[in-house]
């Protein structure tokens, strides 16, 4: 894929400052993304995996400029999205369209069917009103909803049928980049695959480019071409999806695998001892290294930079990348003893 | 010609979501009283001349001071004066639904306006207006009216002006977090995706979504105005020329209703502020329970177990009654 | 994290408190050059001359031969010493000394009043919240929307004309000679409590309402809640989970209605105190209206807001002491 | 069958609305084994909620109507003891641990308070005595410093430990039957594998026996040793754990094991039921899975297939089972 990318993003900082504290005393901040750089291509699945608090869905909505971030860059088809004007702005912006994960808030209850499908070709204008019942129509049949849903209102559908009405106000005006921020999670189990179907058709018929944020790696795998896995706001490893399933390189991915309850496979599980610490003021090194079965002196101070241990397959962690002499010659290698 | 039909059109969309909006009210039963209620004291406030049987202001020509109710005089007349008391209560009607209602209108709006500007603006705006809703808080109301009574003169419009200052505070904190609530739902998020304006979002997400409150909120600050004005008036800080109830209440009181026991000159404009305070408050009510469902729902419940029919449920749990078979794997089907 | 909130929230009580005061300050100086003139309104049988020596008088006694800003900051330095200023009486006695002679007789009446409908509404509320949906709770919700439309003033006036003019049971106005005899005898204690039981009554009834329903709101709130699924589930008897998991719940919004009544704890009684001519604050605010007393009406302005900070503020901390939620500024 | 610990009997339950009767639990039959860890697998709105609630004996009436034939515990009938009876049972002989740990723990009491009250009520210890018990339970459960953390409030501890504080006070009284309402749908994976353990462990090793609600057949499958599956307030499938995933007979157990993304998959597209899951006040004729099922026949549509026991200890409802030796659907 050497083609341009779609999305890129650039060191992308995004600091939270933390409510509460005296006037005089120093904010604390909450460190939701720390240096993130990615790159998305045209018509391929985008997976951001990571437990609650990692960072996943402000990066999402840093993606989308929700979010105004602390530092770096988020380029667009070749804009720097932050430093366009407003009308700039918006309109290079509603190329990316986000569906949600709580269908039953993202859906204005007092709404018809028709005016949230809508909505987006209203705000844009140009639309007459007839034209825009057409589109409705047929986005309603493109997301498998019927013609009478037309002038319902969201109260009278279901978990996966309002999942269907925003993943159509979504494609309404024909976006690039579709976010996806857990868009099954909220929804029975035996909508799941329903909704999932649908994503992936719809990726194929109108040649859309998914991010695809989860907390469900097994989700991630038959969705996704590529992977990022984060942590406390940091990338941990970033690969093909085959690459990180068939050979997961950093403890974290591990365990994340492991955790999925697989029905077919009884292999042995790595279960990570504690929990996940405060993003506010997060450790000074790896962040991941007070869960870490593996952790070393080195990973307390020292960050793991990100490298490149396969072709496209980045991991952050000591355990490869190794310390210099000088930091072993100090002893920062040695494993620290966890009392079990 | 083009802007004047869109404005027409805007005009009769909101009078149609008004009128959906009363008979939504209009079907619950107590919703109705309220309504009745309200169209009654609003007809009888616009027509008191044609209604009331004498001039409640003359106190020159009749001679007869203190009488007792009868065809003549429905409520008797006052001892200090002579004055008609029927016709004093139907001309009181016009004070006490005239400030409540443009008190309530004016707060309805100041509120709304500085509440959804705290709320969706945030930041220094939401700011300043919150500190000047916490400092309003702490002044004393009634002292303060006095003063600026004391200073500026006694009339409706300064109480009505008071009143709004002070009252909006309440309604816009509500506004307020309701605002942030919706601000950070996710259609709200989805139309600025879209990119929706600020207007945008404001006229179709935001202001539709406290509608309700608002309404049901002006409702019951119509009805507690109409008490605080009534306690104005008593205390003689409405305007001195006006009839209203509350100074109907202080009249009888120095007149001396309680010393020659004429009951009916206390009770009248006492059951005068309790028909329109309530009035609005069962609309208000209704409101909260449209609104808030699941406060009501208990007594509904409790109702509908008394009414269930026994025979039926037992039918319904028989219904579920099924064989279980026994059968060897294999012999199914 | 404790002590950074409640640090925090006296800060911000000094802060209002500032802007009060400054307030409270220029109102009485609004649309007037010479505060003299507001303070000593011409009178028609007064030639220019004496009226100008009068006034001259007036600034002098009152400070107001200064600056503006030095008249502010003597005032804010009075009020350091809690020096609210000298009233415009005969005898020009100091506004605090007034304050303090008639603060107990409102509190008679308002603590009382408190006390009262915190309790009895408490029990009314809790009992109406258990027999949710029967003729107790229904008979509440009907009383509810009753009280709130009849002002108490109305009831004060009805329960004056039937107890007091009628029954003569209680006295319909307040016996004049309760305040100058008081002496702590057991003599004196009952005629206030008998000069005290109506205007307690047409002020507590409301009370009662509003409390009883705000407590059955909340119990009923709290009734749905999770944990208190959970302590039926331990096996706790239904008393245990009442008081201990559902009540205390149910008490932090009560507690911030009972602020929000503290705040009115001395201006709130106005009207009732002027029915019964009660010797308490309300009539001493009248009075100081009717003879354009300004030093006594701001002092004692200022007085209630004060009060009303100070509530404010133990409200914030007796929270932040229920509720340990509160004092946590950040997640987790 | 003297090894039956709870014997659950033709359970039904209804809610009265205004609108019509809400069907939430329609005659089934549960029985738990001493030592076992039943599941109970439904989506949300099949009444598995309302089932777990009914056993407690804590469903309020109203708004529920509740009929049952029996409710036996270890021999003795529950339905017939009294409310101070009932109060004796819970905590002691059943107890429960709920889905979300924030909102199930009083947010005012500390947790270490809110475990004493278990053995303050059942085993009349003092406050001091009861607090060092409950030390012990929260060692037990693998929390990090008990005596802290006992004085800590719910929100001071993060998600994770707070459900093990729901499970430390859920085996207090180490009672003979534990019912688990969707313990870990709230948590995060790697958490929720931490809390699994945990609970499977305290099952094992205790002897106690788990019935476990969820919606999830993954968590199911490393947990239950039968698994009862739900649909629309009936159950529709029975089998033991492994029977279930090797061959599920029921057509829903079948989408439902299908829609579970598997590593092993290498196609794209998932395993799709269609549609979704009735309101419960507004059901369909005959079979209620029968608008979803790609089996259903006529027959499907016109009645209640009955619930068959087959000798090998399955249960199932269906007139067109699937993975049959002989039976009309093999592929």
């Amino acid at each position: 894929m050497s083609k341009n990318p779609i999305i890129k993003i650039e060191n992308l900082y995004v600091d939270f400052p933390v409510k509460g504290g005296l006037p005089f005393q120093k904010k604390k901040h909450i460190s939701a993304v720390s240096d993130v750089s990615l790159e998305i291509y045209p018509g391929e699945t985008f997976g951001i995996v990571g437990e609650s608090g990692c960072g996943k869905s402000t990066l999402a909505n840093a993606m989308v400029g929700m979010v105004k971030p602390t530092g770096g860059k988020v380029i667009f088809k070749d804009k720097d999205l932050f430093s366009l004007n407003r009308t700039d702005f918006k309109k290079t912006r509603s190329d990316m369209q986000m569906i949600f994960q709580d269908p039953f808030s993202s859906l204005n209850p007092r709404f018809s069917v028709f005016q949230l499908i809508s909505e987006p070709m209203f705000i844009r204008g140009g639309f007459t009103k007839k034209e825009m019942e057409q589109r409705v129509l047929e986005l309603l049949k493109l997301v498998g909803l019927d013609e009478k849903d037309l002038h319902r209102y969201p109260s009278d559908f279901s978990g996966g049928q309002k999942q269907r009405i925003g993943i159509a106000r979504a494609i309404s005006l024909n976006p690039d980049l579709l976010i996806c921020d857990e868009p099954v999670s909220a929804l029975d189990v035996s909508v799941h695959a329903q909704i999932l179907n649908l994503l992936i058709d719809l990726q194929e018929h109108l040649k859309l480019t998914y991010v695809f944020i989860s907390h469900n790696l097994a989700v991630v795998k038959n969705v996704c071409d590529r992977i990022l896995v984060m942590y406390l706001g940091k990338v941990m490893e970033f690969g093909s999806t085959k690459a990180i399933y068939k050979n997961p390189l950093h403890p974290y991915t591990n365990a994340l695998i492991s955790a999925i309850l697989d029905l077919d496979i009884k292999r042995e599980k790595t279960i990570l001892k504690g929990d996940i610490p405060s993003p506010i003021d997060p450790p000074k090194g790896c962040r991941f290294w007070q869960r870490c079965p593996y952790a070393m002196e080195g990973c307390i101070d020292i960050p793991a930079p990100l490298l490149e241990v396969e072709e496209n397959h980045f991991v952050a962690c000591h355990k490869l990348s190794g310390f210099n002499e000088e930091q072993i010659k100090n002893g920062l290698d040695k494993r620290i003893n966890k009392d079990e | 010609m083009k802007v004047l039909k869109k404005v027409l059109r805007k005009i009769l969309n909101s009078l149609i979501g008004i009128g959906l909006f009363i008979g939504k009210i209009w079907k619950h039963k107590k919703g109705k009283i309220g309504l009745i209620l309200v169209a009654l004291l609003a007809f009888v406030a616009i027509f008191a001349p044609l209604i009331a049987p004498f001039d409640p202001y003359d106190v020159t020509e009749r001679a007869a001071k203190g009488l007792s109710p009868s065809w003549e005089h429905l409520l008797g007349t006052t001892i200090n004066t002579g004055q008609d008391i029927f016709s004093m209560l139907i001309y009181g009607t016009r004070v006490s639904l005239l400030v409540g209602l443009v008190t309530g209108i004016a707060i309805a709006f100041l509120g709304a306006i500085l509440g959804i500007i705290a709320g969706y603006v945030g930041g220094m705006a939401d700011n300043l207006i919150m500190r000047i809703v916490d400092i309003m808080l702490v002044i004393p109301t009634l002292p303060l009216t006095i003063v600026i009574t004391n200073l500026f003169g006694k009339s409706y419009f300064i109480i009505v002006f008071i009143f709004v200052i002070f009252g909006w505070t309440g309604l816009a904190r509500v506004i307020r977090s309701l605002v942030l609530v919706l601000k950070n739902s996710n259609y709200v998020k989805a139309s600025e995706l879209a990119g929706g304006s600020r207007w945008h979002i404001m006229t179709k997400h935001i202001l539709p979504g406290v509608s309700h409150l608002l309404i049901m909120n002006t409702a019951l600050t119509c009805a507690g105005i109409m008490v605080a004005e009534a306690g104005l008036s008593f205390l003689g800080l409405g305007d001195p020329t006006a009839i209203s109830w509350g100074k109907m209440l202080a009249e009888a009181q120095s007149g001396g209703a309680l010393l020659f026991g004429h009951w009916w000159w206390i009770i009248a404009p006492g059951i005068g502020i309790f028909i329109a305070v309530f009035a609005f408050m069962r609309i208000g009510l209704v409101m909260e329970e449209i609104l808030n469902p699941r406060m009501k729902a208990s007594s509904g419940i409790f109702k509908l177990f008394k009414t269930l029919n026994n025979t039926y449920i037992q039918e319904v749990f028989d219904g579920m009654n099924e064989e279980v078979l026994t059968t060897k794997e294999g012999e199914i089907s | 994290m404790q002590k950074s909130f409640i640090i925090k929230r006296i800060i911000y009580a000094i802060f209002i408190f500032f802007v009060v005061l400054t307030l409270n300050f220029f109102i009485p100086r609004l649309g007037v050059d010479d505060p003299a003139e507001r303070y000593y309104p011409p009178q028609g049988n007064m030639s220019d001359i004496e009226y100008e020596i009068i006034k001259q008088v007036t600034r002098e006694q009152y400070g107001f031969d200064v600056s503006t800003f030095k008249q502010y900051t003597n005032y804010v330095e009075g009020l350091l010493r809690f020096d609210l200023g000298t009233s415009f009486r005969t005898g020009n006695p100091k506004v605090s000394t007034l304050i303090a002679e008639r603060l107990p007789w409102t509190l008679v009446l308002s603590v009382s009043n408190l006390v009262i409908s915190l309790c009895i509404g408490l029990i009314f509320g809790t009992v109406a919240a258990w027999k949710r949906g029967r003729w107790q709770d229904s008979l509440l919700l009907n009383l509810s929307t009753i009280s709130v439309a009849l002002p108490a003033f109305f009831i004060a006036l009805i329960l004056s004309f039937y107890f007091g003019f009628e029954l003569e049971l209680f006295p319909a106005y307040t016996n004049p000679n309760m305040v100058s005899q008081f002496d702590w005898s057991w003599e004196a204690i009952k005629v206030v409590f008998f000069n005290a039981a109506l205007p307690i009554i047409s002020m507590s009834i409301g009370g009662i309402i509003g409390y009883s329903q705000r407590t059955r709101n909340s119990v009923i709130a709290v009734t749905n809640e999770d944990f208190v699924l959970t302590a039926r589930a331990k096996g706790l008897s239904q008393n245990k989970v009442l008081f201990k998991h559902t009540l205390r719940n149910a008490m932090l919004p009560i507690v911030t209605a009972v602020g929000m009544s503290l705040s009115g704890l001395i201006g709130g009684a106005v009207i009732i105190e002027q029915i019964f001519n009660w010797n308490g604050m309300g009539t001493l605010f009248l009075e100081a209206n009717n003879t354009n007393d300004y030093p006594l009406m701001m002092g004692i302005m200022l007085f209630m807001s004060t009060i009303a900070i100070l509530a404010n503020l133990i409200v914030e901390l007796t929270y932040s002491l229920l509720d340990p939620r509160i004092t946590v500024g950040e997640k987790r | 069958m003297s090894d039956v610990l709870l014997g659950l009997k033709n359970l039904k339950v209804i809610f009265p609305a205004q609108q019509g009767i809400v069907r939430a639990v329609e005659g089934i039959d549960i029985d738990i084994l001493k030592g076992e860890c039943v599941a109970l697998v439904g989506e949300s709105g099949c009444g598995k909620s309302v089932t777990s609630l009914a056993i407690m004996r804590l469903l309020n009436t109203p708004p529920a109507l509740i009929e049952v034939e029996s409710i036996n515990l270890g021999g003795d009938e529950i339905t017939k003891y009294s409310e101070n009876k009932m109060q004796d049972v819970r905590g002691k002989q059943i107890s429960m641990i709920f889905q979300d740990a924030m909102t199930a723990l009083n947010p005012v009491m500390t947790v270490g308070k809110q475990i004493d009250e278990v053995f303050i009520k059942h085993n009349k210890l003092s406050k001091k005595e009861a607090r060092i018990e409950t030390i012990k339970a929260l060692r037990l459960v693998g929390i990090p410093e008990p005596e802290s953390r006992a004085k800590a409030f719910p929100h001071q501890l993060s998600g994770g430990l707070r459900q093990r504080v729901l499970i430390a006070m859920a085996f207090a009284c180490m009672p003979k039957l534990i019912i688990a309402d969707e313990p870990t749908t709230a948590l995060d994976v790697t958490i929720q594998a931490q809390v699994l353990e945990v609970l499977r462990n305290m099952q094992k090793s205790h002897n106690v026996s788990l019935l476990l609600i969820t919606h999830d057949l993954s968590v199911v499958a490393h947990t239950a040793d039968t698994v009862y599956v739900m649909y629309s307030g009936k159950i529709v499938e029975k089998a033991k754990v492994e029977d279930l995933f090797r061959e599920p007979h029921h057509p829903y157990t079948e989408g439902l094991l299908g829609s579970i993304p598997r590593l092993s998959d290498t196609t794209k597209h998932f395993v799709q039921i269609p549609d979704s899951v009735p309101h419960p006040m507004f059901k369909p004729t005959g079979c209620y899975f029968h608008p979803r099922c790609k089996y259903a026949t006529d027959i499907c549509k016109e009645k209640m297939p009955p619930l068959v026991r087959l000798d090998n200890g399955r249960e199932i409802r269906c007139y067109h089972p699937i993975n049959f030796s002989g039976g009309e659907n093999n592929e």
